[in-house]
């Protein structure tokens, strides 16, 4: 069998369905199952990224034997691969987080890894896919899946928050559905390739309501200022592996979505601007209400969805500079903050009162995980010699460039804010006068493991930035390169007539 | 009756009513205040969507496209299918639009098995 | 390998090294950053050359690092300084918890120094910046005081001051492509006028708040007076003398030397810099007198006197460059001392507090005599290395016209006698009191370091020729013109001389006079009595009645300058904070919880994009 | 007040949605010429006959073209059946057991039931098993069958369905899908790949691996609806 970039869909799926009749032969399967198939997705995305960088053409897979704009298809280029290959190591990296996730409680956990890995699918779906409309059936799975998750806990406020997420990501599926259904009318194909090639022949106002739809749709999921009022709740209230599935997993492909969508399929100059303004808005809106979270996960949901708002920004000037800088941050983002949420977590955990107040002093008690904590703070806000720092580097440069000294202006204050908040939490963990609590949720083996490897790409990314730079730069590349999709993904004029 | 008119007439209808039941679906969702009225809000959008998909792809005087021994002599007649792609999109977001509620509704039991209550308005523990 | 390279690898790993040995015991944490810091000045006092280099890409960026005579002198300030105080936090810290966070941090900030040092481009200057700020950060919050309050001023001011510079950076890079210092002052002439001035300014914030000028030094005398004290020692003599390090290559190199900066500009930005300076100096001044705790007082002094060597720097003569950066060194010295002194005492005492303690000279009589050279310096009084500086400073201002500068400057120096002598006296002198009788002399670690500095001070008091030849040369570097010097001779203007030798051979012939007599003749007569052995018209005063002289020390004088100091600084970014956060808290109520409001948060959003399509869109 | 404003704000969003597919003219061929056509559906109408021998082009999009998708709604049911399973789970406390929260029915209902049910079962297999030939497929006959189990439901206050058999159908079919779909990328080349051989249009026994697959998705749809209405129509207490 060849490598191929099915196997990101079709394997978990498998997966999911026999995990049912797994779990009546041995309970422990359940768990080691989806750790496998994740473990051999890492290893076709190292594979694959080898295959697209070594020949610099995209990996582009037919589904059910047709071609592009009959079937529906997979493309692994290099930057959708970049992305799927961080979702599937950051995947990997949650489930030996998670691994001892409700060990005495099986049902559940049977629930709970099937649906974590569909999270999983449905965020590398959205990525990898070819057609607009495969694009939303993964969205819904991740949207599902995502509902669920967020619900998992048996206390009334994850339903709560559950049912805030249903509600306002029903209302993105739906109006993506609409655009969908205008964008065939008028183009009368799926296949994004394709879509792009023919947007000219569309009527301007037409256009412009159908992109106005996606972006509201998209931007749902890509936690767009005002259409995030779900992701406070949704992130605060999802168990902890979860909450770092939804930062490092689910947002991105949402931004991606909404990036490709803008980027790819629709020529209209306008929506870069847009992105820059609604990016501006985002971030200074969420960094400010984080400032006074007591909730430290409610926080780290605040400073999430800033720095989405910061990545749109990066998008929105457009440049390749800002590009790079701006696939830079949804890397870093997504070490760092799953770090902060699987760090968090266990520091949550053992608070009974959830408030940051009563974490003071907590350092004595979890060397590591505040240890841990702290290295992500000081990454996310960009301190140098961490990760965080390259990106927002390469973004203010970019926006330099451009002479929007303004919003470089407006970033590094936004910036203040942030490391208030943040400094204020570490130096209470370290340094505060220790309350005490006597719940102790011991952090596992696996957790070690995984903040220990991520902590370690966030020195190394911050020590050595090239090891990660080429990859980025040839993905930025690919992603501003409309033309070359286009002609990579559908076959040529004659063989489009001969079928 | 004139054809144009005639067409008019059953274009405002199809769309019209498609686009009224996404309103009335949106109206319920925004305003009322009982968690299982707004799950059913939902379904109505769903419902008005699909209904709005059916009807894009319609072609006049079209015939399902069914290669059944009968489908194949109209068209061999002349008569023109319909096109069939928006009616298979519309399966795949029936069932979606099925998950979604069957989820919401779960919910809500859940919501309400806790709080005693299933009204919007009383259900914000999570703010700011 | 590279030198440099290998200095700034050598700190960074005997830092991460004393954190994991820690872990072993931790004896071995502080043994270890010690050796790494002692490997890493012998490799700087031996192995670098002006021509050591070192150039890489990282990230993209063409970074560069080097040595130069001007760095030099900071440099060597840095290593010297630092190996010292970390001799003597071996001692201090015994026994304190998490040894290894405070090593790893110690040694990161020293490295970062360094790293400030050695770089030549602006970027990889603003990742050691930035390292220092979150290491001396880290070291701020260690003792848990104030619920790490100040600890997160001291870091909203670095970031503002980081910012700035970043911004800069950014701006640089789009405008001449390159973030080479080097690269600015030669170019720097062609930006227009407003650029320049943006530039300027922006870099001199992000050297301010280090060097803590007036208006953004608020989270100093907090953030220093709560550090350990060995750190505060580093804290106050080489991090603030970044933001001077710094603030020397913007307005000699960048401002003076690049033709074509706007002549209006620059005077306008000196001046006003020199006045902040100047302003810095009293106020600070002022405020360290009433304080009545030793590490507050000296905090507020660190200020002050760094408010002179700004003001030396920003009036930009040669003289003054020359007096501020000898300024610089001997501040280093004399500060750092005065706060290990007070570690000192802390440590053995148990307070700072200056009404608490009295009469420590017979306990601790080595530290007393530290203290005692240290404050002489600090009060610029012939013959230690202190009054070489102020007597170039004030010539140097008198030569250059800045007739109300020096009032200035002679206003906060005088004052500065009060806090000296408050100092003094506080702690050292005085009569006894029955708590501070088992006081025990520090023990070696810690005053073989002081006293080592406060030998330093005296000789180059006599000697400032030493001191010279360096700064001469570093000052040559930046663009100045050779100055003469000669290591026992200050020339002055008027072509008059001060052969600094014979100064130093008087008084200490009148001061060994002196003591051989007062010892002589107060042999048999002196009696040491207590505090409570006192009769107040008749009455006995109680145990618990605080009778130390430090009591309402200087209480006219604080009535005096009240007025003045009614509103200070911090109140208005307190309210300036509280009303933001207020602010935040006002705008995070958009989430209002309910899921309906959300939902029509979504349509309101759609409808303002359907009805404003066109204009956004197109 | 609040109505006002959302009446408004509806009154915007439908007169652009009304303006919008408006231009969307009703009835319009949008398919374009067999030479030049415009859509992908053109494209199926025209090739699907010869191609996959599929008569239902509908199905042959649904199983075939986009089969993919329909993979992807197949997962979202299942998510839909786990996730409500993990909403809705609580651990049996002591002297607990499941109790459906509709009332006895009447007698009337009940031998109804009993007596239709069968016919409803063969109903939905019908549909499903021809599901690439007439109008209907996987999803509409498993929705019939559900259907019922819903009626057996409500007619019978103690009908349960065993999960474990649930499990089972719905975990097999999903499988015997992927299986197809990995199938068809061994052997032909390409995931979901129709590798078997087409037969006679408008036979039962036609287009390759569509029927076994819409039966699979048949299986899966029926025990999964059923699932979802056990799960939602039961509740744990202790009478």
């Amino acid at each position: 069998m060849v490598i191929s970039p099915v196997h990101y869909i079709a394997l978990p799926l498998l997966a999911a369905f026999l995990i049912p009749l797994f779990a009546k032969i041995n309970k422990e399967l359940v768990r080691i199952i989806p750790g496998l198939v994740l473990a051999y997705l890492s290893a076709v995305s190292i594979v694959l990224m080898q295959k697209v960088v070594n020949t610099g053409q995209p990996v582009i897979e037919t589904l059910a034997g047709w071609q592009a704009p009959w079937g529906i298809n997979l493309v692994f280029s290099a930057f959708t691969g970049f992305l799927a290959t961080l979702m599937t190591f950051m995947a990997l990296l949650i489930w030996i987080y998670s691994y001892r996730f409700k060990k005495i409680d099986s049902e559940p956990a049977m629930k709970y890894y099937i649906l974590f890995m569909m999270l999983v699918t449905g965020s590398t779906g959205i990525v990898l896919t070819g057609d607009i409309f495969n694009m939303f059936v993964f969205m819904e799975i991740t949207a599902i899946a995502a509902y669920s998750l967020t619900a998992f806990y048996r206390d009334r406020d994850g339903a709560e928050a559950g049912f805030k997420y249903l509600l306002i990501g029903s209302f993105a599926s739906a109006f993506v559905l609409l655009a969908i259904l205008l964008l065939y009318t008028q183009v009368g194909t799926l296949n994004m390739a394709q879509i792009a090639e023919r947007m000219h022949t569309v009527p301007t106002g037409m256009k412009i309501t159908i992109l106005v739809l996606f972006v509201t749709g998209l931007g749902i999921e890509a936690e767009m200022f005002p259409l995030n009022g779900w992701a406070p709740d949704a992130y605060s209230q999802s168990p902890g592996p979860v909450g770092a599935t939804f930062a490092a997993l689910v947002v991105k492909a949402g931004v991606y979505s909404l990036i490709r969508v803008i980027f790819t399929l629709f020529d209209i100059h306008g929506a870069f601007d847009f992105l820059v303004i609604m990016g501006i808005i985002t971030l200074v809106i969420s960094e400010f209400a984080a400032m006074k979270q007591t909730n430290l996960k409610r926080m780290l949901a605040y400073s999430s969805i800033g720095q989405m708002g910061f990545v749109l920004i990066a998008f929105g000037i457009g440049t390749k500079e800002a590009v790079f800088g701006a696939l830079f941050l949804m890397f870093n983002h997504a070490v760092i903050k799953g770090l902060l949420f699987m760090s968090g977590s266990y520091l949550v955990y053992n608070t009974p009162s959830k408030d940051i107040k009563d974490m003071a002093g907590i350092g004595r008690k979890f060397p590591f995980m505040t240890f841990f904590f702290a290295l992500g703070a000081f990454a996310i806000v960009g301190l140098p010699p961490f990760a965080g720092f390259w990106s927002k580097l390469y973004i203010l440069l970019a926006a330099a460039d451009e002479a929007m000294l303004g919003l470089v202006a407006i970033i590094l204050m936004v910036s203040i804010v942030e490391i208030v908040y943040y400094f204020r939490v570490v130096a209470k963990l370290y340094w505060g006068k220790p309350t005490d609590n006597e719940v102790y949720h011991k952090p596992t083996f696996g957790g070690y493991i995984s903040m220990t490897i991520l902590a370690g790409v966030i020195l190394l990314v911050g020590f050595y930035p090239d090891v990660i730079t080429g990859f980025i730069d040839r993905a930025a590349d690919t992603l501003l390169d409309k033309g070359e999709y286009i002609s990579n993904v559908l076959p040529k004029v004659q063989e489009l007539v001969n079928m | 009756m004139d054809p144009v008119l005639y067409n008019k007439i059953v274009s405002i209808g199809i769309y019209g009513s498609a686009i009224g039941l996404i309103l009335i679906g949106l109206y319920a969702v925004l305003v009322k205040k009982h968690l299982t009225k707004i799950v059913i809000g939902l379904s109505i959008i769903d419902s008005g969507i699909h209904l709005l998909f059916i009807a894009v792809g319609f072609i006049k005087g079209g015939t399902a496209p069914i290669f059944s021994p009968k489908g194949i002599e109209l068209v061999n007649q002349g008569t023109a299918m319909v096109d069939p792609v928006p009616q298979a999109l519309v399966l795949t977001a029936i069932v979606i639009g099925f998950g979604v509620t069957a989820v919401a509704l779960s919910l809500v039991i859940r919501l309400y098995r806790h709080q005693h209550t299933a009204k919007i308005d009383h259900i914000k523990s999570l703010k700011w | 390998m590279n030198n440099i390279v290998l200095i700034i690898l050598i700190l960074l790993g005997g830092g991460i090294l004393s954190y994991i040995l820690n872990k072993v015991t931790p004896l071995f944490a502080g043994l270890t950053a010690f050796a790494a810091t002692a490997v890493a000045a012998v490799l700087f006092f031996t192995g670098l050359s002006a021509n050591d280099s070192f150039e890489f890409t990282l990230g993209g960026m063409q970074l560069s690092w080097g040595i130069n005579a001007y760095s030099w002198i900071f440099g060597a300030m840095v290593m010297a300084f630092a190996f010292l105080a970390l001799l003597y936090s071996m001692s201090y810290m015994k026994g304190k918890d998490r040894l290894g966070y405070f090593y790893l941090n110690y040694s990161l900030s020293v490295m970062a120094m360094m790293g400030i040092i050695f770089s030549r481009d602006f970027i990889s200057l603003f990742i050691f910046w930035e390292i220092m700020t979150w290491s001396s950060f880290l070291i701020v919050v260690y003792q848990g005081l104030s619920e790490g309050r100040v600890g997160i001023k001291y870091m909203i001011f670095s970031a503002i001051g980081g910012y700035a510079m970043l911004l800069s950076i950014v701006f640089m890079k789009a405008e001449m492509g390159s973030v080479l210092i080097s690269d600015l002052i030669a170019n720097f002439g062609s930006f227009s006028s407003g650029n320049q001035t943006m530039v300027g300014i922006l870099l001199l914030i992000t050297f301010g708040v280090k060097a803590a000028v007036m208006p953004l030094h608020v989270w100093a005398p907090r953030a220093y007076a709560d550090s350990p004290m060995s750190y505060t020692s580093v804290f106050s003599g080489l991090l603030s003398k970044m933001g001077i390090f710094g603030m020397g290559i913007m307005l000699v190199s960048v401002f003076t030397q690049s033709k074509g900066f706007d002549a209006v500009n620059m005077y306008l930005i000196s001046s006003v810099l020199a006045w902040m300076g100047a302003i810095t100096g009293v106020m600070a001044t002022f405020y360290a007198i009433i304080q009545t705790d030793a590490k507050r007082l000296l905090a507020y002094s660190s200020i002050g006197q760094l408010g002179y060597i700004v003001m030396g720097l920003a009036i930009g003569t040669k003289l003054s460059v020359m007096a501020a950066l000898f300024l610089a060194v001997v501040h280093t010295i004399f500060k750092g001392t005065l706060f290990l002194v007070v570690g000192a005492v802390e440590r053995q005492a148990g307070t700072t507090d200056m009404t608490k303690l009295t009469a420590l000279i017979r306990r601790m009589p080595l530290t007393f005599v530290a203290a005692l050279m240290s404050i002489i310096a600090l009060a610029g009084i012939p013959p230690l290395a202190g009054f070489v500086g102020k007597w170039m400073l004030y010539e140097s201002m008198i030569v250059s016209d800045h007739y109300f500068l020096v009032i200035m400057a002679f206003l906060s120096s005088t004052a500065a006698f009060l806090y000296s002598y408050r100092f003094l006296f506080g702690i050292f002198l005085g009569q006894e009191e029955p708590e501070t009788k088992d006081v025990k002399e520090a023990p070696a670690l810690m005053v073989i370091p002081m006293m080592l500095l406060a030998g330093l001070l005296f000789f180059l008091g006599a000697f400032p020729g030493y001191l010279f030849e360096p700064i001469a040369n570093g000052m040559e570097y930046l663009g100045m013109g050779h100055i003469g010097w000669n290591a026992t001779v200050l020339s002055n203007g008027w072509g008059d001389h001060l052969d600094t030798l014979a100064v130093v051979n008087s008084i200490v012939i009148i001061f060994v006079v002196v003591f051989i007599f007062l010892g002589l003749k107060n042999r048999k007569k002196t009696r040491y009595v207590t505090t409570k052995d006192v009769h107040t018209s008749g009455e006995i005063p109680t145990e618990n009645e605080n009778l130390t002289y430090a009591v309402d020390f200087y209480k006219p004088f604080e009535r005096a300058i009240d007025p003045v100091m009614k509103r200070k600084m911090d109140f208005y970014y307190n309210r300036l904070g509280e009303g933001l956060e207020s602010f935040f808290n006002f705008l995070r109520r958009i989430y209002t919880g309910n899921g309906q409001t959300y939902a029509i948060y979504v349509i309101i959003f759609l409808v303002i994009l359907i009805i404003f399509s066109k204009q956004i869109f197109i | 007040m609040k109505k006002a404003i959302v009446i408004l704000l509806l009154a915007v969003v439908g007169w652009v949605l009304v303006d919008t597919f408006f231009q969307v003219n009703f009835g319009e061929s949008r398919l374009g010429e067999l030479e030049q056509q415009k859509t992908v559906g053109a494209f199926y109408l025209n090739n699907t006959v010869e191609k996959l021998t599929v008569a239902n082009v509908v199905t042959a999009i649904v199983v075939n073209y986009r089969g993919f998708d329909t993979l992807g709604e197949v997962t979202v049911l299942f998510l839909a059946a786990a996730g409500l399973g993990s909403i809705l789970y609580r651990r049996k406390e002591e002297g607990e057991h499941d109790v459906m929260v509709l009332n006895n029915s009447s007698q009337l209902l009940q031998t109804g039931a009993r007596l239709i049910f069968p016919a409803i079962l063969v109903l939905g297999v019908y549909v499903f098993i021809h599901g690439h030939l007439t109008p209907g497929g996987g999803f509409q006959g498993g929705a019939i069958i559900a259907t019922g189990f819903l009626l057996m439901f409500m007619a019978y206050k103690d009908y349960h369905v065993s999960h474990n058999v649930l499990t089972w159908v719905e975990s097999l079919a999903g499988v015997l899908f992927v299986t197809v779909g990995i199938w068809g990328l061994i052997s032909g080349g390409s995931f979901l790949e129709n590798v078997l051989g087409t037969g006679v249009l408008n036979d039962l026994v036609s287009g390759g691996v569509v029927p076994i697959i819409y039966i699979a998705v048949g299986f899966k749809v029926a025990a999964e609806l059923t699932g979802v209405l056990e799960t939602l129509l039961n509740f744990k207490t202790k009478k």
